[in-house]
């Protein structure tokens, strides 16, 4: 990394002072509506909701330790897989990218001074942590044992427990995202900088706006799935209700609409990450650029006409379950590409091995093993006999978790000079994200196979023969929980005494880049201009091939 | 326990099931080989200061790649498609001369009901290489009867009917369990499947304690109720004669027509103004609460019975009643 | 001059941009809201084409009376709103706290007249539970409907009014410039909560008259 | 403003003859729910409905004179609830076979 390959070095002497330098006391924290910071608000309160949510899960994994448990009741048991089903699909894995490295990045990335409406930037945020600590109080104090998915008639007339206040706490929660959804919707639209043309859009923008797409028309039919929930257990409206005539499949079905595509919010930002990293560190423009974009716009069309699969037992109609799995394998297609496309920007580049682009490869083996295994799931006779089985757990653990967190990762490390303005020990960096991987693996290829071999899910009790899988993928899990507070100590150790990063240490020519770290409260001191194609790492080093380092060309200028 | 109850494959069909798990799993394995081979190739060959050369993928040549894999994954995909599709439309329609028995399940146990009356809980006894259809509803809260070893699974639900069928060709003991959360103690709803030669099966029927079969009790439950009162012919109250209802269409009161099928008579008993038939007042008490599943399984195979033995008499016997009234 | 520059927020270049942008922003959220009321309109489809002589009894005891009063009254709204947007937009100040004010007022008028008719409602046992008087079952369903609707778009219109009343008190007091992005969000709002009624009343209030 | 009194017509003008014509759909709804046309009430009600959605959208919400965008945001939430109808009805209608 020579001084002399940096395109761009701020001078000193238009320096203001970075958006940190803003205010330094509490208050004008929580009252700010600055996007970069609202983005380190989200951060740190997922951050919080993740490890709850993860402790839940590891008494699980402990108590699975044995087949007739270890110290918890059913009761218990039943309430802890909710509280981390609830928690991890929607306090983490749908605001985790999004609502972190997408707020910091998304104005920055198409040169717009901020997102079009700050102060709903900060009203989505209270909404989430007010919706979300409300709900995680809930499942605290007296606990909901519904799972996740809220199924009637369990959730409406049977089940003893909170189930009420949860749903209104994941209910407000949805606004937050909606909120979301439509501030990048129209700052994307609106705010992009001159010469910043849809093609020229990075692909990291171009997964905000398709996941903002979703997240805007889908989360409602959530919203009204639990409110018609509430309406039937709190005022008794029969709306479900098998005796008056009430359907609880049309409850899977609303449900569905929103949760199936939920999956695509969590894993498209993931994919936008992991294509500014691969491109970034293989110097090498992403291949078929076009291709990726209409693969992220497909996914997120297409994506709302499959919900249905998750329902080939529920008794759905076969005709239904014919043209759910249709539509399954259709969407998976787009998905393909995109790992051909990653692996071809591979192609001829100047590849080096730093973190974020081994998380980033992390994601890529994760997300091809999890989107393969989708294909048995959309095959209706497979699904039959693994659905609702530890299969059905390790295919969306290993896309959903295992995707879309080594990809934020990836993320967080990628940005994390940009954020912080430090660099962090790429030592500790590396290691983490090899460890995260094999702890993946270690954690969920087991329950592949006791998934294939039998074992139902939301299981306390279970036949002994599944012991084996059951202790390796607890074992698995503690490599995992090392390797999620690993970066929590060496993150918070380089904010204190990492190295200062400079604007661009990884010399990448994303406009993002073009300014200086920590970023000063407007973004860029001038406003900035767009002059060229995303990832233009290549073209410009070809008199250098020899060399072997490549000298990339900025998207834009900036200061 | 042995893992063989689990993974044994006990039908033809689930045999059919493996194979096609297995074809899916050597195909997404040479796609994890190739993508990991790719990128092992690329990084031994293109790491940071390698000395390759590196020019341009020209614009066509990447643009003829992209569409190459994009029709290669298409056609992979619909082929499987079409291979699973076929496997579960094989599978669809159930043999009309199955063995019929009834499951009710409820928090947290299962209750099976043989045609011959036999009545067994949390264990099912079956004869092989005999067409067998459950016939699944539940008295509470959405369950599903998960059976590992004929790869089969099908949830059940509080006022209606859904069904299995299968035709196991091994015998043995199995494993079966619920597969859908329904509470506490969801993960002991479990019990076994024992798979035995007929003529064993037609012996351990005869073993059991006589009730009279289904039908029988059912004509008991038909006239202690006091359904007879009204659904018999020569009663005063205008009420439909239900000899010969299985599987006949019946006309309803709002126009549409449906098939008299389990989940009909089900919701007749249940539900008696959901499905008026045309030219009845809604006269019929609602019995719900005051008939069981069982009771109800009872009923509905006496009426079946019904059909099959009385239909045609009934129905040359007095003329005006076909057509829409049944 | 300076009234308008006061209506300029960050981050928008120029207040042209701004009103499309928030206008824009709105109909995204109401792409959302449709959705939303989306749910409950294919759970009323679905329930509906299997239960329809249940929906149809169950319908005759709607109050229309008290419906199409409060019909004529919001389409009486929208029409108002739009004056004062237009109103807004051309900055004649006084025509704009006039209408909106209306608007509100008829809002009000709205709720008021739907207070009583739930009230109605409530004397006949409608809501369903032990005392519901109508059979078959499924007219229980078709009165869930009812309350579940009405009371959501009840939630919506009272939002509305809120925000009324709030912009009409920033614009009496001139905190903020009737000319600005605010009345073009307004408005858009108002009109979605009336569309929403109007797909509501021959749901609720007509099935079942002939 | 020196016509100002042009400028004000314009105000109500338009929305005003939108007004009427929404309170005359109405009462056409109303009044044909009242006729014995069995299932057809429902179509006659909902297609009126959808006249009037048309009307208060092109001009009250002023959708004709909007951008591109706009209407294409308006449609997608349109497209999307046809998504649902018809991928939710392709289970109920199916039931029986």
């Amino acid at each position: 990394m020579t001084d002399a390959a940096l395109p761009f070095v701020p001078p000193l002497d238009i320096w203001r002072g970075s958006y940190l330098d803003e205010g330094h006391t509490i208050a004008s924290w929580l009252t700010t509506t600055d996007h970069k910071r609202i983005a380190i608000l989200y951060a740190l309160s997922i951050t919080v909701f993740f490890f709850i949510g993860g402790v839940a899960i590891g008494l699980v994994r402990l108590e699975l330790i044995s087949p007739t448990g270890l110290f918890l009741t059913s009761d218990e048991y039943n309430r802890l897989f909710t509280i981390h089903g609830i928690i991890m699909v929607w306090f983490f894995l749908v605001p985790s990218i999004p609502a972190t490295l997408g707020n910091f990045l998304l104005p920055m990335m198409i040169g717009a001074p901020d997102v079009a409406f700050p102060r709903l930037n900060l009203l989505s945020w209270y909404l989430y942590v007010g919706g979300a600590a409300f709900t995680v109080y809930v499942l605290l104090s007296g606990g909901v044992d519904t799972g996740w998915t809220f199924y009637p008639p369990f959730s409406s007339e049977y089940s003893h427990s909170n189930v009420i206040p949860a749903a209104v706490g994941v209910f407000i929660v949805g606004f937050s995202s909606i909120a979301t959804g439509v501030n990048f919707l129209a700052t994307i639209h609106m705010l992009r900088a001159p010469g910043m043309t849809w093609l020229r859009l990075p692909l990291f923008v171009w997964s905000m706006y398709t996941v903002s797409v979703v997240m805007v028309l889908a989360t409602p039919v959530l919203a009204m799935s639990l409110l018609l929930i509430v309406a039937e257990r709190f005022f008794g409206l029969p709306i479900f209700d098998p005796s008056a005539g009430g359907d609880p499949i049309l409850f899977q079905h609303l449900f569905w609409f929103y949760s199936h595509p939920a999956v695509y919010i969590m894993i498209l930002p993931a994919m936008g990450v992991v294509s500014e990293v691969f491109a970034c560190f293989a110097r090498r423009r992403v291949f078929g650029y076009a291709f990726m974009v209409f693969a992220m716009l497909m996914i997120a069309v297409v994506g709302f006409m499959v919900w249905g699969h998750h329902m080939f037992v529920a008794g759905q109609s076969p005709v239904a379950d014919l043209i759910f799995s249709f539509l399954s394998f259709i969407v998976a297609v787009p998905s393909a590409i995109k790992v051909f496309n990653w692996t071809a920007t591979l192609y001829r580049g100047h590849i080096g091995f730093e973190a974020p682009m081994i998380y980033a490869l992390g994601f890529l083996g994760l997300f091809t093993i999890g989107g393969l295994t989708g294909l048995f799931l959309a095959s209706v006779p497979i699904d039959i006999a693994t659905t609702d089985t530890y299969f059905v757990v390790a295919h969306f653990h290993t896309i959903m978790v295992g995707g879309t967190v080594s990809a934020f990762m990836a993320g967080i490390h990628y940005w994390w000079p940009k954020v912080t303005g430090k660099l962090y020990n790429e030592f500790w960096a590396q290691f983490a994200a090899i460890t995260m991987f094999l702890g993946f693996n270690v954690t969920f290829l087991p329950q592949f196979v006791m998934g294939w071999l039998g074992m139902p899910r939301r299981y306390h009790y279970y036949p002994d023969v599944f012991q084996i899988w059951h202790v390796l993928s607890s074992g698995g899990a503690l490599i995992l929980a090392a390797a999620y507070l690993m970066p929590l100590v060496y993150l918070t150790w380089s904010l204190f005494y990492g190295q200062d990063a400079g604007a661009n240490p990884w010399r990448s020519t994303g406009l993002e880049w073009q300014t200086p770290s920590p970023p000063p409260k407007t973004n860029f001191v001038r406003p900035p201009r767009v002059d060229a194609d995303p990832y233009e790492y290549h073209d410009f080093g070809r008199t250098e091939e020899t060399g072997g380092e490549a000298r990339a060309r900025p998207q834009g200028e900036a200061t | 326990m042995n893992i063989s109850q689990f993974t044994t494959a006990a039908s033809d069909y689930a045999v059919k099931v493996d194979r096609l798990f297995y074809l899916e799993a050597v195909i997404s394995g040479i796609v994890v080989v190739l993508v990991t081979g790719l990128i092992i190739v690329f990084f031994a060959l293109y790491y940071r200061g390698s000395s390759m050369p590196r020019g341009d993928v020209p614009e066509h040549k990447s643009h003829e790649i992209e569409i190459g894999w994009t029709v290669a994954t298409l056609f992979t995909f619909l082929f499987l498609f079409w291979w699973a599709a076929s496997d579960q439309l094989t599978a669809l329609t159930p043999p009309k001369d199955a063995l019929e028995i009834h499951v009710v399940a409820k928090q947290w146990m299962w209750r099976f009901q043989h045609p011959s009356g036999a009545r067994e809980i949390d264990e099912l006894h079956i004869p092989a290489h005999t067409n067998i259809r459950l016939a699944m509803t539940s008295q509470d809260v959405i369950h599903d009867l998960y059976l590992p070893a004929l790869r089969l699974k099908q949830d059940i639900l509080p006022d209606r009917y859904t069904y299995e069928w299968f035709n196991a060709t091994k015998t043995g003991t199995f494993h079966f369990t619920c597969a859908e959360f329904c509470g506490t103690d969801h993960s002991i709803m479990a019990g076994s499947l024992v798979i035995m030669k007929p003529e064993d099966y037609a012996r351990w029927t005869a073993a059991q304690p006589q009730g009279g079969d289904l039908a029988h009790q059912g004509e008991a439950l038909f006239r202690s109720f006091g359904c007879s009162g009204c659904h018999t012919p020569g009663s005063t109250v205008h009420a439909p004669d239900l000899h010969g209802i299985y599987g006949r269409a019946v006309q309803l009161a709002d126009g549409r027509t449906v098939t008299a099928d389990e989940a009909y008579l089900h919701d007749c008993i249940f539900l008696p103004d959901k499905n008026r038939v045309a030219g009845f007042p809604p006269l019929m008490p609602n019995f719900s609460g005051s008939i069981s599943e069982g009771q109800a399984i009872a009923l509905i195979a006496y009426l079946k019975s019904l059909a099959t033995v009385r239909g045609t008499r009934t129905q040359n016997a007095s003329p005006e009643h076909t057509g829409s009234r049944p | 001059m300076s009234d308008t520059a006061g209506a300029l927020q960050h981050p928008w270049p120029d207040l042209r941009m701004q009103r499309a942008g928030v206008g824009l922003g709105m109909w995204m959220f109401l792409a959302s809201e449709v959705l939303f009321f989306g749910g409950l309109m294919v759970s009323y489809a679905v329930y509906r084409s299997f239960n329809e002589d249940a929906f149809r009894i169950a319908g005759a005891h709607a109050q229309i009376v008290y419906g199409s009063i409060n019909t004529v009254i919001l389409l009486t709204s929208s029409f108002t709103m739009t004056v004062a947007l237009r109103a807004a937009t051309a900055n004649v100040r006084q025509a704009t706290l006039l209408f909106l004010g209306i608007t509100a007022a008829l809002g009000i008028a709205f709720l008021v007249c739907k207070g009583l008719e739930y009230r109605e409602d409530l004397k006949e046992h409608l809501f369903p539970g032990p005392q519901f008087p109508l059979s078959p079952p499924a007219t229980a369903m078709f009165w869930g409907f009812y309350w579940a609707m009405t009371g959501i778009h009840a939630v919506h219109l009272t939002a509305g009014i809120a925000v009324v009343l709030v912009v009409w008190t920033l614009f009496k007091r001139r905190v903020i410039p009737v000319q600005g992005s605010t009345m073009e969000g307004v408005a858009i709002y108002w009109h979605f909560v009336d569309s929403v009624w109007i797909v509501l009343f021959p749901l609720l209030y007509l099935a079942g008259r002939s | 403003m020196t016509n100002g009194r042009q400028d004000r017509r314009y105000l109500w003008l338009g929305p005003g003859a939108a007004w009427l014509i929404l309170l005359m759909l109405f009462a056409v709804s109303l009044g044909s729910a009242y006729l014995p046309l069995g299932a057809g009430n429902l179509a006659v009600n909902l297609g009126i409905a959808a006249v009037m959605l048309a009307v208060l959208a092109a001009v009250l919400m002023d959708l004709r004179n909007s951008v591109a965008l706009v209407r294409i945001v308006a449609a997608a939430g349109l497209f999307w609830i046809i998504i649902m109808f018809a991928l939710t009805f392709s289970d109920f209608l199916t039931r029986h076979y």
